[in-house]
């Protein structure tokens, strides 16, 4: 049995850079991205075999899903784009070109480029060495972990971690999420699908189907991840894939969502990750040091607001950008700063 | 509790010529309705086996319903994507082939 | 009087806190923004005088102490960094309340949406957040998790102006963030890997010679050098700090090149100062030389103001790489504090600059250096700002940068190393170089100018004077930044438990 | 142990093509693609250097931090592909071989 396993994990080991090889250099990048989630499938295999089931199931969801999800997206909005813009001339040329692969459209490669290379491989040879020769630290801040557990107020070592141990880390990343809603937002408004797009039968059917057994399994993550793999970022992944299976079925509801409760549901695990950790200090300990006898359910609070939160805040980077808010309310603002300036300036 | 077992792994060995043969159609067959009838038709019987094999080894009852869970969720998963991807491929009028 | 640490934890907590606000009430953020910024300003104040009072010490988040949990660690260096982004982040953010609510000319002409406002406030206020909580942590991955941040809202930020240039800037400036945040986070995976820790005071004393580390080594400082554009890897940073909005080109260049410097000064002035061989210093020192050339050379060579403002800031950036190895070199604290100096000056006179250019930008309606003759007919106060900053920045006495670049001098002359002092003098002529051009087409050359386009409001002004004037007058007063320093050194971990309930 | 050591060496490998693809491709979304490798292959020496043969010599912290940096790559690969999209609006291509000049020169016309 462990033979098997033994080969298993050279293939598997062997497969995640050749994939990496073939997806860069694949001149078409519809196929690029494929091959990018077929390698993040294989990585959340990899991750079953080091033992770690949590980044397994984030890499599946996250990793490859989503983010494949991602970037198909993104593809077929380039290639509208594009289509769009075939009438350029002067572009086309350019399209074809960057169709090809980096190898292949470089005939030439000067001199920098091979003593990059070569500089770089030299650099990577001494980390690969220094791997080898270096053992990793015994036990690490394992051992610490294990002993605060009966403190932690979970089962699971991560949720521990994650939530408690370095609930600080965990806080500022879902700041990140957070900033990234901004910034797709404020760069971009929501592509207008078109309205007569309906779903077919199997797709309806399928969503009908699914996103309330999605909803479920979300909150039974959530759940189980205080004692097992699972918790808030794999909760809040699987209801970011019912949302994208929402958005993709064009269902009338999502796009009717007001802005509003689309913005509270954005913020609501920031902001109450942040108020509990303050609440700690109001109760006497530091930031984010929740008291020893209720963390469990302080824990589960967060994480099921933090799981909500991250489930609408991917679904929003999917459907990639700000939505349509009543233009009354900008517009009213913009009118005002500008009579204020012609009134500046009359007198 | 050994002969469950064995009936288990005959089962999960069942399963893998399925597997292989849908891997197989689906780099060998020539165009992508054929490859779509491999892939789904071949894999669901395949991993049909799987989880049998694998629910005769659990140990307990909440895996094995686990599993079935997991099979059914499959089952709809692959059959409603190969109806958009099909569906898709129609509309971007792809010929299926044949043979003249 | 609260204590250091309700200051350290308002100062992260108060800002994510008034982002969070901004975004979901979008239309209170005129009020709501600079309210976060005095709030803001304010902690910074009161962790600097608590500090004062207390001194340095380490606080436990979530009552976890250092090696499993996250600690912040307060010394003088930090509570610096902290007071210069309060002081600086106050300015902008009052220029940005202007800046926001000015609309000159019709609206087609220059394209400032309602939208940029609404995002400026929250995405500029998690940078600020996330700048106090880098100056604060002294943990590896954490400030990572901060250097994400950062990253992520100062290319968001760039990319606020809309126009071409600068989307293609945030792009370049996204790329090269993300290959900085990843050689550093390989760089802390390897170090914990060997070390088993993520403290970086607890990381100064396990740390030993050995392969893994300077592998690690060079990851971390490769990806933190990507991150503040020294002189090889500079190429992305003028074309985003010169076509970003003008609040937005003041922050990314007073302060978020700054945060990485403060990394570098970290890893290479503490944590791994026992360890590193003088000639890496040495390295960094050369590399920080070409930066001082090629910078001044290129900003002498620019057409618009902003560029040049830019490639100031690479030339400037240039002197702390300078200052690294005549730290190592120096005995006792007069190069450490040298840095100190630069980096508040520095940051000080930058954000001036580009506010007072980013106000003459809007009454001019372009910013070509040599088509703003007699612009100090109609704009007085921002010219004066801006040469007053720019006489700072290339070090004229009683500025904080001379006084620096006197500190370095002294020490290079002591240490034997004289050629350091020699790259100053090139690099503070070449300074004057470019500072003269611009004073003379601001300030002495006559012409008539008339613009069409509406007055600028005195919020917009004054806060960019004020910043030259600190900058200016940084050097007489460095006394007291200097005091703070010497008193915190960093702290170790056991002291904590003393100072913890 | 040695066949979970390798995946140390698919990291590296993972790491290196990914660096060599964010520097040598010139289509943006390529670039994009290339830096989530390098931070995968990150993430799997991190992890490889927590394993423990039993569930309970696992150490849970680089797992956390991998879980976080998951989280974080995606965060930034969002806003990079809006930002690529825009390019592509703005200059017909989703390219960065921009004429400097033309670049700088941007503002000026404005």
């Amino acid at each position: 049995m462990t033979d098997a396993m033994g080969i298993f994990d050279i293939m598997l080991a062997l497969v995640l850079p050749w994939l990496g090889w073939r997806l860069l250099a694949s001149p078409n990048l519809f196929r690029a991205v494929v091959l990018f989630i077929s390698l993040g499938l294989l990585m959340s295999l990899a991750w079953v075999r080091l033992h770690a089931p949590d980044v397994a199931l984030a890499e599946a969801a996250i990793g490859a899903g989503l983010t494949g999800a991602l970037f198909l997206s993104a593809l077929r909005r380039l290639e509208r784009l594009r289509d769009s813009e075939r009438r350029l001339d002067y572009a086309e040329k350019r399209e074809e070109e960057q169709n090809l692969p980096p190898e292949k459209r470089r005939k030439s490669k000067p001199v920098a480029y091979v003593l990059a290379l070569f500089l770089l491989s030299v650099f990577l040879l001494l980390l690969g060495g220094a791997l080898l020769k270096t053992p990793v630290a015994p036990g690490r801040l394992g051992p610490a972990v294990a002993g605060q557990m009966g403190q932690s107020g979970v089962q699971s070592r991560v949720t521990a971690v994650l939530l408690n141990f370095r609930g600080y880390d965990t806080l500022l990343e879902v700041m990140v999420l957070f900033l990234a809603a901004l910034g797709v937002w404020s760069l971009t408004r929501v592509r207008q699908t078109p309205q007569e797009k309906v779903p077919g039968p199997v797709l309806a059917t399928l969503v009908r189907l699914l996103v309330p057994l999605m909803i479920t399994v979300a909150g039974y993550l959530v759940w189980i991840g205080s004692s097992r793999a699972g918790g808030a970022f794999q909760g809040g992944a699987v209801l970011a894939a019912a949302g994208v299976l929402l958005l993709l079925a064009n269902v009338t509801v999502v796009r009717q969502i007001p802005s509003t409760l689309l913005r509270w549901a954005l913020v609501l695990g920031p902001l109450l990750f942040l108020l509990s950790a303050v609440a700690c200090m109001s109760i006497g300990g530091n930031l984010l040091e929740y008291p020893r006898q209720s963390a469990g359910s302080w824990i589960l609070l967060i994480e099921s607001a933090t799981a909500v939160s991250i489930g609408v805040t991917l679904a929003a980077l999917y459907a990639g950008g700000r939505p349509h808010e009543p233009a009354a309310r900008e517009a009213i603002v913009d009118k005002s700063a500008d009579t204020k300036v012609k009134n500046g300036e009359g007198a | 509790m050994a002969f469950l077992h064995n009936l288990g792994t005959i089962c999960i060995l069942i399963g893998i010529p399925f597997f292989v043969s849908g891997t197989i159609g689906l780099l060998r067959f020539p165009d992508i309705y054929t490859r779509l009838h491999a892939l789904t038709k071949a894999d669901n019987v395949g991993l049909g086996f799987v989880v049998l094999g694998l629910a005769l080894q659990a140990e307990q009852w909440n895996t094995v319903a686990r599993l079935l869970l997991i099979w059914l969720l499959v089952l709809v998963a692959s059959s409603a994507s190969c109806h958009l991807v099909a569906r898709a491929a129609l509309r971007k009028k792809i010929q299926p082939w044949s043979r003249s | 009087m609260p204590d250091t640490p309700f200051w350290a934890v308002c100062l992260v907590v108060v800002p994510l806190f008034f982002a969070i606000i901004c975004f979901v009430r979008s239309s209170l953020v005129t009020f709501l923004g600079p309210l976060a910024a005095w709030l803001n300003a304010l902690a910074g104040l009161g962790m600097t005088l608590s500090f004062v009072h207390s001194g340095p010490l380490r606080y436990a988040i979530g009552g976890w102490q250092a090696p499993l949990g996250i600690n912040f660690s307060i010394d003088g260096l930090s509570v610096l960094l902290v007071a210069m982004t309060a002081v600086t982040g106050l300015s902008v953010s009052m220029y940005a309340k202007g800046y926001f609510s000015l609309r000159i000319g019709s609206a087609g002409e220059i394209n400032r949406h309602g939208h940029q406002r609404a995002y400026f406030w929250p995405v500029w206020l998690l940078l600020w957040a996330a700048l106090n909580g880098l100056f604060l942590s002294a943990d590896l991955f954490n400030i990572y998790v901060t250097l994400e941040i950062i990253g992520l809202a100062a290319v968001v930020l760039t990319a606020l102006s809309g126009k071409p240039a600068a989307r293609l800037a945030a792009m370049r400036y996204l790329l090269v963030s993300l290959l900085g945040s990843c050689c550093y986070l390989f760089g802390v995976a390897l170090l914990y890997r060997s070390y088993g820790i993520l403290d970086m005071t607890a990381l100064s004393r396990l740390v030993s010679p050995a392969p893994l580390l300077w592998v690690s080594l060079a990851l971390l400082t490769t990806g933190l050098l990507l991150k503040t554009a020294l002189f090889p890897l500079h190429f992305w940073l003028p074309p985003a700090h010169a076509n970003a909005l003008a609040p937005v080109s003041a922050i990314l260049s007073g302060l978020v090149v700054k945060a990485s410097f403060y990394l570098i000064l970290r890893l290479w002035g503490e944590v791994f100062a026992q360890v590193l061989p003088f000639a890496a210093y040495v390295l960094l020192g050369v590399l920080g030389c070409g930066a001082v050339l090629w910078g001044a050379v290129q900003a002498l060579l620019q057409k618009r103001l902003k560029m040049l403002i830019a490639y100031s800031t690479v030339a400037q950036l240039g002197y702390l790489f300078i200052a690294l190895p005549l730290i190592r070199l120096d005995p006792g604290p007069s190069a450490r504090e040298a840095v100190i100096l630069l980096i508040m000056a520095h940051a000080c006179a930058k954000s001036a600059m580009f506010m007072a250019a980013g106000s003459i930008f809007l009454k001019a309606g372009h910013d070509r250096i040599d088509d703003l003759d007699g612009i100090k007919e109609v704009l007085p106060v921002s010219s004066f700002a801006f040469v007053l900053a720019g006489v700072s920045l290339m070090g004229f006495p009683p500025s904080g940068g001379f006084l620096g670049k006197w500190l370095l001098l002294g020490v290079s002359l002591a240490s034997g190393q004289w050629w350091w002092g020699i790259m100053l003098v090139i690099g503070s002529l070449l300074a004057a170089g470019y500072v003269y051009r611009i004073a003379c087409h601001l300030l002495v050359f006559k012409a008539s100018f008339s613009s069409r386009r509406g007055s600028i409001p005195p919020v917009m002004e004054w806060p960019a004077v004020l910043l030259a004037v600190l900058a200016m007058i940084l050097g007489l007063l460095a006394g007291y930044p200097l005091g703070l320093l010497e008193a915190g050194c960093p702290v170790p971990i056991h002291a904590c438990l003393e100072v913890m309930p | 142990m040695s066949t979970i050591f390798l995946y140390n060496f698919s990291g590296l490998a993972l790491f290196a093509i990914g660096l060599h693809g964010l520097i040598r491709s010139s289509h943006l979304l390529r670039k994009i693609l290339a830096a989530n490798l390098m931070s995968s292959g990150i993430f799997l020496i991190m992890i490889v250097g927590a394993y423990g043969p039993d569930q309970a010599l696992i150490d849970p912290v680089p797992h956390a931090m991998v879980l976080t940096g998951i989280l974080v790559s995606i965060s930034t690969t969002a806003v990079a592909l809006v930002l690529v999209c825009l390019v592509q609006e703005t200059t017909n291509r989703a390219l960065l071989l921009q004429k400097r000049k033309r670049e700088q020169r941007g503002r000026t016309d404005a």
